[in-house]
């Protein structure tokens, strides 16, 4: 199945807003420490429903704001949205980014990379379109240490990459980005029942479940281009 | 999708720019149309407001 | 009074320990997150106790790590407390780095960098000694927003800098960084007593002393070597 | 001071190299010696296994 139709599935079933509730527990610390200047370009890669991009014009003042998506479902919901002028969407694919060289600032992407069908390409595409010194703050939660996450692709019809921290620092700078920062940061929002609540229909332990969400969490790597 | 997005979009394959024809506007606002790419001659739709920039082979995957 | 006659007086009296146990609860975090690979060199600018490089040796194995210290009493104690052979200290001042060019592959400092005479200088000498794609984190509580720490420099001979977040960031690029991260990082082990507590010794209220530990905290600064 | 630090320390003054003189070692630490550079000529002490290379109009700030 292509990355249109599964996610042409999730946002008609509403599975775009869902992320965004469940994703804001992490992604508001990874917005807040963008070096990201008013006025500037920003680019969501995988932008769902839209919330960084809104996220980003309250917080930061960004001059524009662009979210691409595979998905024409989830861009016409994230358009559907906003009403912001600064805001606006594409559908496109990681593989193949339309933007002209060194014509966004920042970008961010949130729970979306690994879907690329080349993710050493996609980071190619991202050294090509950002301007010098502007900064990809890249946020995952699928990766090899994050053990928990190993079994989503069960049940995702798209092909994910599964990188380790190291891979991820190794492909940056493979890519011709320095890598400026890499963390873990966990979600401490995501309530976590008491013990006598395990096992539930997900999680066979509690310790199980609090290696996920508050060990683990999402892994951030931040690259900026020299 | 507005007309300053040309600025920076260009064609997914050839990363040439693009020229843009309107089929419909709302304000500032271009609703459908369509962009060409003068190097490769490929064009991409705008529908609902929104580009479709997905290389030709990735759009026609699926029948809408 | 000097640098060097300030720091002497608190490290005699302890207060390098003391400063070592309150600042671990934030700098752990940003020493988390710095991008150093197995065998870099570490620079620690004004490294107090030493208490960074003996961190990053465990957890990050760097090569060498070296603590610079205006005070001679600072870098005493900080070698007496490791007999670690990769780390290594020396007296030195912000103003006039005894470092060769490119020479270090990254530099942390914690609650130093606003002491330096001329803090534009130390940056531009930061940027000297750091190799290209080389991180400088430099971490301050003493900054424009952080209301609470406005009064510290009653108690201080030696004269600070406070710049705000936009200054911090101005000033890196100023020196030829790029800025890839701003964040500021909350203490959330100190103890806040009840309402009840209140006023203390230190605090008026009990939102003063939320707002400068959980609300403002750290103010981190991230360059990157173009 | 190990011998090492060699590689990365410089005058502070004018950032020339510095040749090393030991005067007591105790196995690869240096624990006393002198740190001359041979552009400006300045020397820095290297006393208790800590080089000292504060400019040596700050270092002389303090009688000890
Ligand atoms: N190859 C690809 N090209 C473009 N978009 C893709 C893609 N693979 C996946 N996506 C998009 O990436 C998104 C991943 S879901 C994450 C959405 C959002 N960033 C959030 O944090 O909630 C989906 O909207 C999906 O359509
Ligand atoms: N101009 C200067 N040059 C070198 N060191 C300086 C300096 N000004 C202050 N310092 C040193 O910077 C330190 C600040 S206290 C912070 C110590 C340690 N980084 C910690 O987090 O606990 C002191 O040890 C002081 O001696």
């Amino acid at each position: 199945m292509s990355v249109r139709e599964e996610f042409d599935d999730w946002a008609t079933d509403g599975r775009d807003k869902g992320m965004e509730e469940r994703h804001w527990h992490t992604a508001k610390h990874v917005l807040a420490r963008m070096p990201i200047e008013a006025g500037e370009t920003v680019l969501d890669l995988g932008t769902g429903s839209g919330y960084a991009l809104r996220a980003l014009k309250e917080t930061k003042s960004i001059g524009r704001g662009y979210g691409l998506d595979g998905s024409p479902e989830m861009a016409a919901n994230a358009a559907d949205y906003t009403d912001d002028d600064s805001i606006g969407f594409l559908i496109g694919d990681f593989d193949s980014l339309p933007f002209a060289d060194n014509s966004v600032d920042h970008v961010f992407t949130m729970e979306a990379f690994y879907y690329a069908a080349d993710p050493a390409h996609t980071l190619e595409e991202l050294q090509r379109i950002i301007r010098p010194g502007g900064a990809v703050y890249c946020a995952v939660n699928y990766y090899e240490e994050n053990v928990a996450s190993h079994s989503w692709q069960d049940n995702i019809s798209v092909a994910m990459t599964r990188w380790s921290r190291d891979q991820y620092r190794d492909a940056f700078r493979e890519a011709g980005f320095h890598v400026a920062e890499q963390d873990t940061i966990p979600d401490l929002e995501i309530e976590i029942p008491p013990e006598s609540a395990f096992p539930t229909d997900r999680w066979e332990t509690r310790d199980a479940m609090i290696d996920r969400y508050r060990t683990w969490g999402t892994l951030l790597t931040v690259g900026v281009v020299p | 999708m507005k007309e300053s997005l040309l600025d920076i979009i260009c064609c997914p394959i050839d990363k040439h720019d693009l020229e843009l024809e309107v089929d419909e506007k709302d304000g500032d606002e271009i609703i459908s149309g369509t962009l060409t790419c003068p190097e490769c001659g490929e064009t991409y739709p705008i529908e609902d407001g929104i580009p479709n920039l997905l290389p030709p082979d990735m759009r026609d995957e699926v029948t809408a």
